[in-house]
């Protein structure tokens, strides 16, 4: 009997879900446990880095790595992972557009730092002390990874196959993606593993949603009492469901939740945030500026919100100094 | 003569207003800086943000967004569109580091030659005094900090062994 | 309503009538005045033709100390208030010299932003307190009483701030508000000799008679004006004037001082008697 | 997400040219270097420069140079595609090329016309080239489609341009409504007495023409009605039209005007509009004796049935024919037309805004169309020249350009004021025998034996001095000039400063945009320029259309003209719509928008986008239409679709996103 496809799960700047979403697919897993040999998994099984490192290049079939990249030892798994994986497929939206990690690129290292060691609540550090890259111990060393400047996707480190939207993906097309892989059928390099439309073609609210929208406000989740079967979005929630890519059954919107975009943009646009600002606020109400601001002022935070799992990808990539 | 930072500017002119005002700036030889390349629109209501974060991307240190004044758009509401839409990205260009001043919306008509004169100089000068922004560069700069990385594990791949890397 | 006042160095001296009488009048209105502290000369339009920067600067200064109380300010003399109005414009225009004045500025401690608005106590009177409001203070109007309204040239030239440059009329709506009536005059901003009377006393002189006399012609019993140069002028050289051509006698009075008679405001208080020609025949005859 | 930039390999084959326009692009453009940096631009097979591109020869190289190097995509860099798109677009068609494989770039106006330094203006030009070849490699074929064009026609405004753009088009068998929003059409010229320089006498010129529109069976004339709204396009305009109540049955009432002699109201006690208000009217009226349609109507607001509704409308009781109505309603008519021409006319500058002249204040100063009235025979002084208080003047003074060439009131000069009052003073001096002076900057007399007749005036004894009036005031310097209105002039020719007394002055106010110029143009969709005169397509090309295609101008709506030019213009409107209405067919510009159907999902942020709903929502296929006969192809909706599944031909987010890279290489 050949010996099974080998697979490997790594985790980068991550928060766990994405292991969890593989957890999740519940009996489905044995399916897979029984069609690939599983030689990396972190969080679930104790192979070393040695381990991988002795495997001859391209002999592990698939790499599903999840999580954004932000330090050096992450980067030289990532490549390392590149070098032995035939297929190497971004996990999740920290892998894909950063995440929300990639929201730290709106503030310098240095500040990030400053806060972390010394200036957040019920820090005590009057030394300033900060960990160190290189640190002597009693005659040995001890090294740290470097902090990286900015958070980064995992295409912008290394070389990706296919993308798994979502926070997390859900086991749905996981699993969808697993079986083609196995399959061997597998869609044009680059593709995104997730149907190319966008959120409301399963969104059971859609019909509820007004065909003359404009909004004269915005309101936060918290300011509203939400009406389970009304549209989000006509209910003055920021729902980004019109410029986000589907596949995840409108999970969130069926949730009483509005969508927040994990799934990234469809196929033919380039920086979801800045398209769904050029969909959503063309028609608000107010034609004067005074009056159009004040609609504005119901997003107070436009890029944690319109790039909430994606400033990694937004075109202008981090904050300036 | 000193080499002065000329910057580079990117126009999204609207077909019936401002870029007809451009051609009349042309036919009256007004005579204006170098620095600003208009891509004609039927309206700028077909301005998408995602055009003005890409110019900035693709090197440009200012961009013009040139519309009919409110109210008299050839496609009647167009124009709100814009303001609606520019208002945001403002906002958004801000959270991002970009400076006001880089970019830019103006409402001229197409019987106004004279204010794309103004307005081109009076941008030029404005980013010329910012300095450059120069994205790609500082795309390159940025990632600068994985080159010694990437360059040691490709070393490795030929050897097998592995050691750790700064 | 509250306003700081830059009463400048004619209401101080030969228009202390103005002062009194608009002083008195916008107490007696509800509206709170307060003397600019530690005013200086506004240079008046000859300080510039001699050296611009400096008078920029010697005027800049009273705005830089009127800005920081972000009130409006009132400067009932023409001249100030035309001298204010074009430091304003100058700063504005001319970045070179604002540099330099606000430089100037910024070493005694005060700074300049073009904030503050200067305002003629007339446009305040017609439009922020308004005919109708007005109308509620007139205890005695003048009935009867023929005026040829004056207005000279500074507060409507080259800036026409709040009325017309060839007619304006704020004041003649103020004088038929009052009860009074207004003879039909072209001559309301032709010239009153100015400084001429002065320097060249043969033109001078003839430029001030003109008025005066088409004014009696024109069934005036008094000329009403708005500036204490020309006030000055009418009525302090018709001794002369009654040599070199005939005798008129009309007297000159104030906007405010007729506005505050109106109101009942006892004489004293608005500085009638200080003019040259009484007024009293006028006033009773009416 | 990969960049969608065409692989080197299947690269279209382009064909490049870069013209000379004479000396205009080369002077200021270095074209040899433009042509050999082009040439290097992947995709580029032909790369040429030549001294006229739009010359014949220049479009004979595009089409042989298509057939023989097997060109798909053709760029020109020359001058703005406003002027010459359409004529390479041809060009490649009759090379055998889709007219929309064609990509224009301006190095004309936005170039070499507006830069000084050579080096940076080649740059430039460079980086716009390397724009438009990028973006030319996306460019799909594309036809522009047919619509069938609606034979009826509609003018607007009833003055002289209204009524012969309305003849001409209703002799060539088109059928016209007329529109005028007053109660009568002839508009300023039926105020006229005579016109200059034949000195014909405007009753005599105009009321035959309008007594034509009248009894034109093709010509349905609706006056005392304003339109209202506008939809559709070229072609296929829908227009609602508000017709305001007369309380007189047009139909019935054949302008015998008994019913005036009958109103209670014994003798006419209020102002009469069309004398200037220096005639008297009653609240039953009609304008003047040779109005059309002759028919009169009541002034709601003086009327005292309306006022009081205690009236015992002897007006009605002696109308034989019955003709009164006193509860007709304002109607709303729908109409559907193929063209329409505007001809609204102009508004006279009000002489109120320059004080120094004295309207207003003075009653022996006139505005020159009252003056027009009280020379008229059918004026309310039956042609004597008399001042309000009924006495002869003996001296009177004319004012050329009041509010005109003014940086306080209008700058532009009115064109017609200078002929107008050289008329005027001839009339006054005939009328009055009164010594007639006139104040002029520049004496205009540009027309067909205009001049000839400033000479006859000359002749005439009339007094020119050339200066500014300073101005009018009755204070008297010498006993001569007591009781008199003197004007104060530095008469420049004598180089001295005047007083002239006189005892009549008349005002030649100058011509501007009606007063509701702005609602107007916006409901028609057209522009306007900065004084607010509607926006021609070209000053000199196109000087009766307008950037929407079948809306047409003519007259003063567009800046001040004389009735010569003003019925030339007329004729030329209606030349345009007939050239549009025979054609049958328009062809609407292929730039419109269309929604890719599988793509979109449904989510309706494009349907309210559209101000001419060509954008429905199909409630069975959940899916996004875009109406493409209705579409106007301004690409809001592409640019607003969040899932990018619009598309606007000629304008995708391809083609731009390429011009950006190609602009920034």
């Amino acid at each position: 009997m050949p010996d099974k496809p080998k697979v490997a799960f790594y985790w980068c700047a991550s928060c766990g879900g994405c292991e969890e979403a593989v957890v999740d697919l519940a009996e489905d897993i044995l399916k897979v446990v029984e069609a690939v040999d599983i030689v990396l998994w972190p969080v679930a099984m104790d192979f070393k880095k040695a381990d991988v490192e002795a495997r001859p290049d391209k002999s592990i079939v698939a790499g599903f790595i999840n999580g954004a990249i932000r330090t050096s030892e992450q980067e030289e798994w990532v490549r390392m992972l590149r070098r032995k994986c035939q297929v190497v497929v971004s996990f999740g939206a920290c892998a894909n557009s950063g995440g929300i990690p990639a929201l730290a690129n709106q503030f310098q290292k240095e500040s990030i730092l400053k806060y972390v060691y010394e200036d957040c609540p019920g820090m005590d550090n009057p030394g300033k002390t900060r960990p160190q890259p290189e640190s002597k111990d009693e005659g040995r060393t001890l090294t740290l990874p470097e902090f990286r400047g900015m958070v980064r996707s995992l295409d912008q480190v290394i070389e990706v196959d296919y993308y798994l939207p979502g926070c997390p993906p859900t086991p749905k097309i996981i699993m969808a993606a697993v079986q083609a892989l196995l399959s061997g059928k597998l869609p044009p390099k680059g593709t995104v593993l997730s149907p190319d439309i966008a959120l409301c073609e399963e969104c059971k609210r859609k019909d509820s949603k007004p065909a003359d929208l404009a909004l004269t406000e915005f309101k936060r989740p918290h300011q509203i009492q939400i009406d389970p079967e009304k549209c989000l979005l006509a209910q003055g929630l920021v729902c980004m469901g019109p410029a986000t890519r589907g596949g995840c059954e409108a999970l969130c919107p069926a949730g009483n939740m509005a969508c927040t975009g994990c799934f990234g943009p469809t196929s033919r646009v380039k920086d979801q945030g800045a398209k769904f600002v050029s969909s959503v606020f063309s028609n608000i109400a107010p034609k004067e500026e005074k009056e159009i601001d004040a609609v504005l002022d119901g997003i107070p935070d436009p890029i944690g919100t319109f790039y909430r799992y994606g400033l990694s990808k937004c075109l202008l990539r981090r904050k300036l100094q | 003569m000193n080499e002065q930072f000329e910057p580079k500017i990117v126009a999204f002119f609207c077909n019936w207003c401002t870029y007809t005002a451009a051609d009349l700036a042309g036919v009256s030889r007004l005579k204006y800086a170098p620095n600003v390349s208009v891509i004609r629109v039927m309206c700028s209501g077909r301005v998408d943000p995602q055009f003005v974060l890409d110019a900035f991307a693709r090197g440009a240190d200012g961009v013009l967004l040139g519309g009919c004044h409110p109210g008299d758009c050839h496609y009647a509401e167009g124009n709100y569109k814009t303001l609606r839409r520019m208002r945001m990205l403002e906002r958004m260009l801000k959270g991002m580091g970009i400076h006001d001043g880089r970019f830019r919306l103006e409402w001229i008509s197409g019987a106004e030659g004279d204010k794309v004169k103004a307005v081109i100089n009076d941008m030029t000068k404005k980013v010329r005094a910012l300095g450059p922004l120069d994205l790609p560069g500082k795309f390159k700069e940025w990632d600068k900090e994985m080159e010694e990385l990437e360059a040691h594990v490709n070393k490795d791949s030929k050897k097998g062994e592995t050691t750790h890397a700064r | 309503m509250k306003y700081l006042y830059f009463p400048g160095c004619s209401l101080k001296g030969t228009g202390r009538a103005y002062e009194e009488s608009f002083l008195a009048v916008f107490k007696a209105l509800g509206l709170e005045v307060r003397e600019l502290e530690d005013w200086n000369c506004c240079g008046a339009t000859a300080y510039m033709s001699v050296d611009e920067t400096k008078s920029y600067a010697l005027a800049g200064r009273n705005l830089a100390i009127a800005e920081r109380e972000d009130l409006d300010v009132i400067a009932p003399c023409s001249a100030c208030y035309l001298v204010l109005n074009k430091t304003q414009h100058g700063l504005k225009d001319n970045p070179e010299l604002r540099r330099k004045v606000v430089n100037a500025l910024k070493s005694a401690g005060l700074d300049y932003k073009g904030k503050v608005r200067v305002r003629h106590p007339l446009d305040v009177l017609i439009n922020d307190v308004g005919v109708e409001k007005l109308a509620k203070f007139i205890k005695n109007p003048l009935k009867g009483l023929k005026i040829a309204p004056y207005y000279g040239c500074q507060v409507v030239r080259p800036y026409s701030t709040f009325d017309d440059q060839y007619n304006p009329v704020t004041m003649d709506k103020l004088i038929e508000a009052v009860g009074a009536e207004c003879v039909s005059w072209p001559l309301k901003t032709r010239c009153c000799g100015g400084s001429l009377t002065g320097t060249l006393p043969e033109v001078g002189l003839k430029l001030a008679y003109i008025l005066v006399k088409e004014a009696k012609k024109r069934g005036a019993a008094a000329v009403v004006t708005l500036c204490p140069l020309c006030q000055f002028n009418l009525d302090g050289y018709q001794d002369q004037i009654a040599r070199k051509f005939e005798r008129v006698d009309i007297p000159t009075l104030y906007f405010t001082q007729i506005l505050g008679l109106a109101m009942g405001l006892p004489e004293s208080e608005l500085g009638i008697k200080r003019g040259i020609i009484s007024a009293q025949a006028a006033l009773a005859g009416r | 997400m990969s960049e969608n930039k065409p692989k080197q390999e299947n690269l279209p084959r382009i064909g490049f040219y870069v013209c000379h326009c004479g000396s205009n692009i080369s002077s200021m453009v270095d074209v040899a270097a433009v042509q050999k940096y082009a040439a290097g631009l992947p995709g580029v097979v032909v790369s040429r420069d030549y001294k006229y591109m739009c010359s014949d020869p220049g479009q004979e190289m595009i089409a042989k140079d298509i057939k023989e190097h097997k060109l798909e995509r053709l760029v020109v860099s020359a001058c703005s595609p406003n002027l010459h798109e359409e004529t390479f677009r041809k060009a490649a068609a009759r090379g055998g090329l889709n007219p929309f494989y064609f990509q224009m770039v301006n190095i004309r106006e936005h170039v070499a016309w507006v830069h000084t330094d050579k080096k940076a203006a080649t740059e430039k030009a460079m980086q716009l080239v390397s724009a438009a070849i990028a973006r030319v490699a996306f460019h799909q074929a594309l036809d522009k489609k047919r619509v069938p064009v609606d034979p009826n026609v509609m003018v607007v405004g009833g003055g002289i341009a209204g009524i012969h753009a309305a003849l001409t088009l209703a002799n060539a068998g088109k059928k016209v409504t007329l529109v005028e929003r007053e109660a009568t059409i002839g508009g300023h010229m039926a105020l006229f007495d005579k016109t200059f320089p034949t000195l014909d006498c405007a009753a005599c010129i105009l009321t035959p023409k309008m007594s034509a529109v009248k009894a034109h069976p093709n010509i349905t004339l609706w006056t005392y009605s304003e339109v209202e709204k506008v939809e559709g396009y070229v072609g296929n305009y829908k227009v609602t039209v508000k017709r305001k109540p007369r309380y007189v049955k047009e139909d019935l009432c054949v302008g015998c005007m008994e019913c005036i002699d009958a109103c209670v109201f014994k003798e006419a006690k209020f102002a009469d509009k069309f004398n200037q208000g220096l005639g008297k009217r009653k609240p039953v009226y009609i304008d003047f004796p040779q109005a059309t349609p002759k028919v009169v109507l009541i002034d709601k607001d003086t009327c005292l049935h309306f006022k009081t509704g205690k009236c015992k409308q002897s007006c009605a009781t002696a109308c034989d024919r019955k003709a009164f109505d006193f509860n007709q309603k304002e109607e709303t008519k729908e109409l559907q037309v193929g063209a329409i021409v505007l001809a609204t006319g102009f508004k006279a500058f009000d002489p109120a805004r320059s004080p120094q002249y004295g309207y207003g204040r003075y009653p022996g100063v006139y505005t020159a169309l009252e003056i027009e009235r009280l020379v008229n025979a059918s004026g309310p002084t039956s042609g004597e020249i008399t001042l309000r208080d009924g006495k002869h003047p003996k001296a009177v003074g004319i004012i050329h350009c009041v509010g005109s060439r003014d940086a306080k009131t209008n700058k532009w000069c009115s064109r017609v004021c200078c002929m107008y009052s050289l008329k005027l003073a001839h009339l006054i001096k005939e009328h009055s025998g009164a010594e007639v002076y006139n104040f002029y900057i520049d004496m205009r007399a540009p027309g067909k034996a205009y001049e000839e007749f400033y000479d006859k005036l000359l002749g005439e004894g009339v007094h020119f001095i050339r200066g500014r009036v300073d101005e009018v005031t009755d204070w008297a310097m010498t006993p001569d000039e007591e009781g008199k209105l003197v004007l104060r002039v530095e008469d420049t020719l004598a180089g001295f400063v005047r007083r002239i007394p006189v005892d009549m002055v008349v005002l030649s106010t100058g011509l501007e945009p009606q007063a509701d110029a702005q609602e107007v143009r916006r409901r028609f969709n057209i522009g306007c320029g900065t004084e607010g005169f509607f926006q021609e397509r070209h000053p000199k090309l196109a000087p009766v259309n307008t950037f929407t295609d079948g809306i047409y101008i003519a007259g003063a709506c567009q800046a001040p003209r004389d009735i010569p030019d003003t019925v030339a213009q007329a004729g030329a409107a209606a030349a345009e719509a007939l050239a549009l209405i025979d054609a049958g067919f328009v062809e609407l510009e292929p730039n419109t928008s269309h929604v890719i159907e599988d793509e979109c999902c449904g989510c309706k942020s494009c349907v309210p986008l559209c101000p001419y709903s060509a954008i429905t929502f199909d409630e069975v296929k959940k899916k996004a239409v875009i109406n493409e006969v209705l579409c106007k192809g301004c690409g809001v909706c592409a640019a607003a679709c969040p899932s990018g599944s619009i598309v606007q031909n000629l304008f995708d987010d391809d083609e731009i996103f390429s011009e950006i890279r190609g602009i920034l290489k």
